[in-house]
């Protein structure tokens, strides 16, 4: 490397005091002095303090993430990468993932969001995709607290700065509201790309000389930590650590995404990948490491906003809207080219090299030498003890017949259409772009977005949802419910899966009970994800959910993404027409355990999730999608939060324009109250025209899925005879306006 | 009285709008600015029985309101 | 005819118009970079949606220096056909190649939903094709669309009937309700005096097919095929 | 020289901020407050031989890109 003019940087010593403020424990210090034959100086103990983050190394959730199906005949690329892929057919491919951003989020609402947004869009282009939609998951505590409002608004309004301004429609998402969430809110952010097959990039550092290129903004002293922020819970401490906040150039990262693929229309490149969390660290040792090579920086040149920065601040900076790139020898100045077309630094700051070690240097003199493997395949790996709580045995104990009936069923109908958790989302998905690129056919408000495929006649479905409820009462249980619920999601409009991509939100690892909630959360998720035949195909885990000794609920979310061959097939959740007929596929079961209905109206959150049964849950789906795919159906709805009655009044409240009024007979013989608002699984609500009626009972016999014939569609009113009766106006007044009524609140 | 507040990223917190006006500035020709920032530019009454008064209410207004303290710094004026 | 749809660093609407141009209206169209100059052989200019330099500062305030915007205003001037979407409109109303501004929605918050138009004039080659009175169906996406004009300027734009669209309810009512931004007197889109250029909020090209949900925005764009056909290559001037 | 420069809706011109301001601060219990403006506060470095030439460039820099005449005023103070 050249000799640049930087000032001699003399390095800190290291003490015990400044390992600890690392967070790395005293055997990882001991395993780090083996790994490099000596004391690291303090930059290498920055470096491997990020590297060995539980945030970047996995390293407590790596053995159990293991168990997760990943492979499928669609698969083209698994977890390891930047995004998982599939094949979608025609040469193309669909790249996602999801990703957490709860930590900043609470920090900075807006900025966290926004950021978050912009990592996760980094991730999907760095592969030569497209973003073509975003959607996200959102916790946050009840509408009691405080800060809620703050935060609600603050996160929305960052995700639509962003995403808006980027130009990626946000096109669906999921809003939870939960006092579970109220130190501690969720923000999952997702994406997904579309790629030629024959022009994928992965993050690898090949071909010793090859130059290593810095591409996009300028390094400041952001977010420094922010890895290791990721990796601890909430405390006094870490409100001090505020100025690590970062701030968001959407319109960067725009020029930046439009560079990216037009550099990748060429043959110069080598391998790309985003600096995210833990910078230039983490994206030049895990390209290293991908290409079995070593890496060597020249600090020094890395474009600086900040005057000063020493090589330790620059190595961690997690200054947004960056990528690193390794181009082909001799091509350097063509690439250049592009990204000053686009008016953005690109700037070779160092080669890739043999020897397999990550080198920097500040100034010509070395400052890092760290083995590649000793950051990746070396980091400490914990098998962390697990323990089911003493407490889940009484969390399971629900009395049913202790539980009182309510008097007007017709009243709790309303209450759960006014819950924040069930009520309309539009306050929220109106701040949001959901059209830009003219590729939205189904955008927020169904149960999956549909995107169609320009110059095809194909379409992605994709949703995102979770239960940290659900997983709460039995992480086993909710963990198949997650899975199952967004497969059904996509049924509902016609979409087979192709994979999904997951964000695992949980406490803390080093809790016994936390571990064995994660461990539960992932054999459930694995299990359904067998059953249906859906491959995990990227992800992300983060842990340290708590405050204060208390966690979240183990939250695992899932985006699921599938495909339609026929986009003019795709169904809409809302009846059509007065005359149809309206039928249940699936079965009602007596089940209240997890229900928001028990939550709202009995305050309790005990029992254990509705029960699943996997094959049943596959003939469901297969009788919807099969009816969808002959053209049958008007209509579907799986049945979710609220139950079956919420379910009915969601079709009937209908599209942004058309109500339609249904009249449903019931005459099963179970507690009323289980009957419409318990969560049975496995159901999805349809309607059909009279005529086509024996046609979907021929498939359903087939797939064996269980159908019932509640009623029909037309009048003024949801009548559920013999037990409630409303207008649908009536129903949609409390549904559409509730979260908007509850944020008017403060303002007096 | 009057109150005039300003309020601005804090140093060392990436400005885009600062970079990007700079930029556009320069484009133009003027070709000797730089440091650009831009910030929020916030004037009020206040009905206020002295000057220390009102400068207490309009701490805390700025403190709690009207200026993120996570990211920005504030400054303000009051004129009689 | 030959359509060119900027391209300015930041515009996220270029592709949806083109792709609609293109594929869905069949018309010869291309794209303009911003560094560019303004070819000779252009029929209608499209300034798209988007987040031009980030919509930092103020919208569209640093768009119109771009290189390619002295070419927009001489086209302008000599009678070309220039349409403005969105942040199109918002950089238009900057060039000051339309009166007023663009001033943050009423509701502080971006939004994006669909909305009725009424037009309300049909003697331009932006409206040709659709009745007086005619109710669209169209998108709006923006946070800042509340269209501000002085009070003079307002009514000259009246006298000069250069309000061209505006928000209605469902049955053709300018209700307060139908505004999604708070504009003045419920205008969504507004020409120039020779009427030969043409800015408004709402997006004809995420609306000119069934599958997206309406038509509509087809209107506007058939209309400048009707006029670029009818009155010869660039002739429109009132 | 430091420029400071600020920039703010005309009279007569909807400043929906200003209100939304206004009224969070009387919900936070700052009833004595009133007539709250939002504006941008922006400041700049510029390299001129003196105070007039600085002036005329920063007047020049408003009028054309930093405030639009057809909605904002703006104001600037320069630092030595
Ligand atoms: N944060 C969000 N962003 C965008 N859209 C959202 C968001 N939250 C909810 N939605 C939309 O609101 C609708 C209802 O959401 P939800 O009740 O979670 O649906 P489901 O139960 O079918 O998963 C969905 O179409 C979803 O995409
Ligand atoms: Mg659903």
């Amino acid at each position: 490397m050249g000799r640049v003019a930087a000032k001699p940087f003399s390095q800190p010593a290291v003490t015990l005091a400044l390992i600890a403020a690392h967070g790395l424990t005293e055997e990882e210090h001991r395993k780090i002095v083996h790994l490099l034959g000596r004391e690291p100086n303090y930059t290498e103990l920055g470096v491997f303090s990020v590297m060995w983050s539980e945030h970047c190394s996995y390293k407590s959730s790596r053995v159990h993430l293991k168990l997760l199906p990943t492979e499928g005949k669609a698969v083209i690329q698994g977890p390891g990468e930047n995004a998982g892929i599939v094949d979608i057919g025609d040469g193309l491919c669909a790249a996602f993932k999801m990703e957490s951003h709860n930590h900043p989020s609470f920090i900075e609402p807006y900025q966290g969001a926004a950021t978050g947004v912009g990592g996760i869009l980094r991730d999907i282009f760095t592969m030569g995709a497209r973003p073509i939609a975003s959607l996200n998951s959102l916790r946050f505590g009840s509408f009691d607290h405080p800060r809620t409002r703050y935060l609600l608004g603050g996160v929305v309004a960052g995700i639509g700065g962003y995403g808006n301004c980027i130009g990626v429609p946000t096109v669906g998402g999921e809003v939870f509201f939960d006092e579970s969430y109220n130190a501690n809110i969720l923000v999952n952010a997702f994406t997904l790309g579309i790629a030629e097959k024959r022009r994928i990039f992965k993050g690898t550092a090949k071909g010793a000389g090859n130059p290593v290129m810095y591409v996009g903004a300028k390094t400041g002293r952001d977010g420094i930590h922010g890895a290791t922020m990721a990796s601890e819970a909430f405390s006094e401490e870490s409100e001090k650590r505020r100025p690590t906040v970062q701030v968001g150039d959407p319109f960067t990262e725009k020029l930046l995404l439009e560079a990216c693929l037009e550099l990748m229309k060429k043959n110069w490149l080598v391998g790309i990948q985003d600096m995210g969390a833990a910078g230039l660290t983490s994206s030049s040792v895990e390209m290293a490491a991908r290409g079995g090579a070593g890496i060597e920086l020249e600090l020094s040149r890395v474009p600086l906003r900040e005057t000063g920065m020493t090589p330790y601040e620059i190595l961690l900076s997690e200054s947004q809207e960056r990528m690193l790139l390794v181009a082909k020898k001799g091509q350097e100045n063509q690439v250049k080219k592009i990204f000053e077309r686009w008016d953005l630094d690109a700037v070779v700051v160092g080669k890739v090299t043999k020897d397999r070690t990550f080198r920097a240097f500040f100034g010509g003199a070395e400052v890092a030498a760290i083995p590649v493997a000793a950051l990746t395949s070396e980091a400490p790996v914990y098998h962390r003890p697990a323990e089911r709580p003493a407490t889940q045995d009484e969390l399971q104990r629900l009395e049913l017949e202790k539980v009182p009936q309510p008097e007007d069923l017709g009243v709790v109908l309303k209450q759960l259409l006014d819950s924040p958790n069930i009520a309309s989302k539009e306050w929220v998905f109106r701040q949001y772009d959901h059209l830009v690129r003219s590729n939205t056919v189904v955008g927020p408000g169904g149960d999956a977005a549909v995107i169609r495929i320009k110059g095809s006649h194909k379409a992605l479905a994709v949703t995102v949802d979770g239960n940290g409820r659900y997983c709460f009462l039995d992480p086993y249980v909710g963990g198949i419910l997650t899975v199952a619920e967004s497969a059904r999601n996509l049924a509902c409009v016609g979409a087979r899966p192709l994979g999904l991509t997951d964000c695992l939100n949980f406490g803390s690892p080093e809790r016994p009970e936390v571990m064995w909630q994660f461990s539960q959360v992932i054999q459930g998720m694995r299990d359904g994800c067998a059953a249906l035949g859906v491959p995990v195909v990227s992800g992300n885990v983060s842990f340290y959910n708590e405050t204060d000794g208390v966690p979240i609920y183990p939250t695992p979310t899932v985006g699921m993404v599938g495909l339609l061959s026929k986009v003019q097939r795709h169904v809409t959740p809302w009846f059509k027409s007065a005359g149809d007929l309206i039928v249940l596929l699936g079965r009602t079961r007596e089940e209240l355990g997890g229900s928001e209905y028990l939550k709202l109206v009995h305050g309790s959150v005990k029992g254990t999730p509705p029960w699943i049964d996997l094959r049943l849950e596959r003939a469901v789906q297969e009788s919807c999608l099969k009816a969808i795919e002959k053209g049958i159906l008007r209509s579907a709805h799986d049945v979710s939060d609220g139950g079956l009655a919420v379910a009915l009044a969601e079709c009937c409240i209908g599209g942004p324009e058309k109500s339609l009024g249904a009249r449903i007979e019931l005459r099963e013989m179970m507690r009323p109250d289980a009957l419409l608002f318990g969560e049975s699984q496995s159901r999805i609500v349809v309607s059909v025209k009279e005529k086509d009626l024996g046609r979907l009972r021929d498939i359903a016999a087939k797939e064996g899925a269980p159908l019932q014939i509640l009623g029909e569609v037309g009048g003024p009113r949801l009548a559920i005879q013999p037990l409630l009766q409303l207008p649908v106006e009536e129903l949609r007044a409390a549904w559409a306006g509730a979260l908007e009524r509850r944020l008017r609140r403060d303002e007096g | 009285m009057r109150v005039k507040i300003f309020v601005r990223l804090k140093e060392g917190v990436l400005d885009p709008q600062g970079k990007a006006v700079e930029r556009s500035l320069h484009t133009l020709g003027y070709e000797e600015v730089g440091d650009v920032r831009v910030g929020k530019y916030i004037e009020l009454e206040i009905a206020a029985p002295s000057r220390q008064a009102a400068e207490k209410r309009a701490r805390e207004m700025c403190d709690k309101l009207l200026a993120n303290p996570v990211i920005e710094d504030y400054r303000f004026e009051i004129q009689e | 005819m030959r359509w060119g749809v900027i391209v300015f660093p930041g515009s996220c609407d270029d592709q949806d118009v083109y792709d609609c141009l293109k594929h869905v209206l069949k018309q010869k169209v291309e794209f303009l970079w911003h560094k560019d100059r303004l070819g000779r052989d252009i029929d209608c200019v499209v300034l798209p949606g988007g987040f031009s330099y980030g919509d930092y500062l103020r919208c569209g305030a640093m768009a119109r220096f771009s290189p390619i915007m002295q070419g927009v205003v001489e086209f302008a001037r000599n009678g070309g056909l220039v349409l403005g979407i969105c942040n199109g409109f918002q950089i238009l109303c900057e060039a000051g190649l339309l009166p007023g501004a663009l001033t943050r929605n009423a509701s502080l918050q971006f939004v994006c939903r669909q909305v009725h138009l009424r037009v309300e004039e049909i003697d331009t080659p932006f409206t040709s094709a659709a009745k007086k009175g005619q109710l669209l169906k169209l998108p709006v996406k923006h946070g800042e669309g509340c269209y501000y004009a002085d009070p003079a300027t307002l009514e000259r734009l009246q006298k000069n009937r250069q309000i061209l669209v505006r928000y209605v309810d469902g049955k053709g009512r300018p209700t307060a309700a139908a505004n999604p931004n708070g504009s003045l007197e419920n205008i969504a889109g507004v020409c120039n005096e020779a009427r030969n250029v043409f800015g408004l909020m709402p997006h004809p090209e995420d609306a000119s097919e069934k599958l997206l949900g309406s038509e509509d925005g087809a209107k506007i764009f058939s209309s400048v095929i009707a006029a670029c056909g009818t009155r010869g290559k660039r002739a429109w001037v009132a």
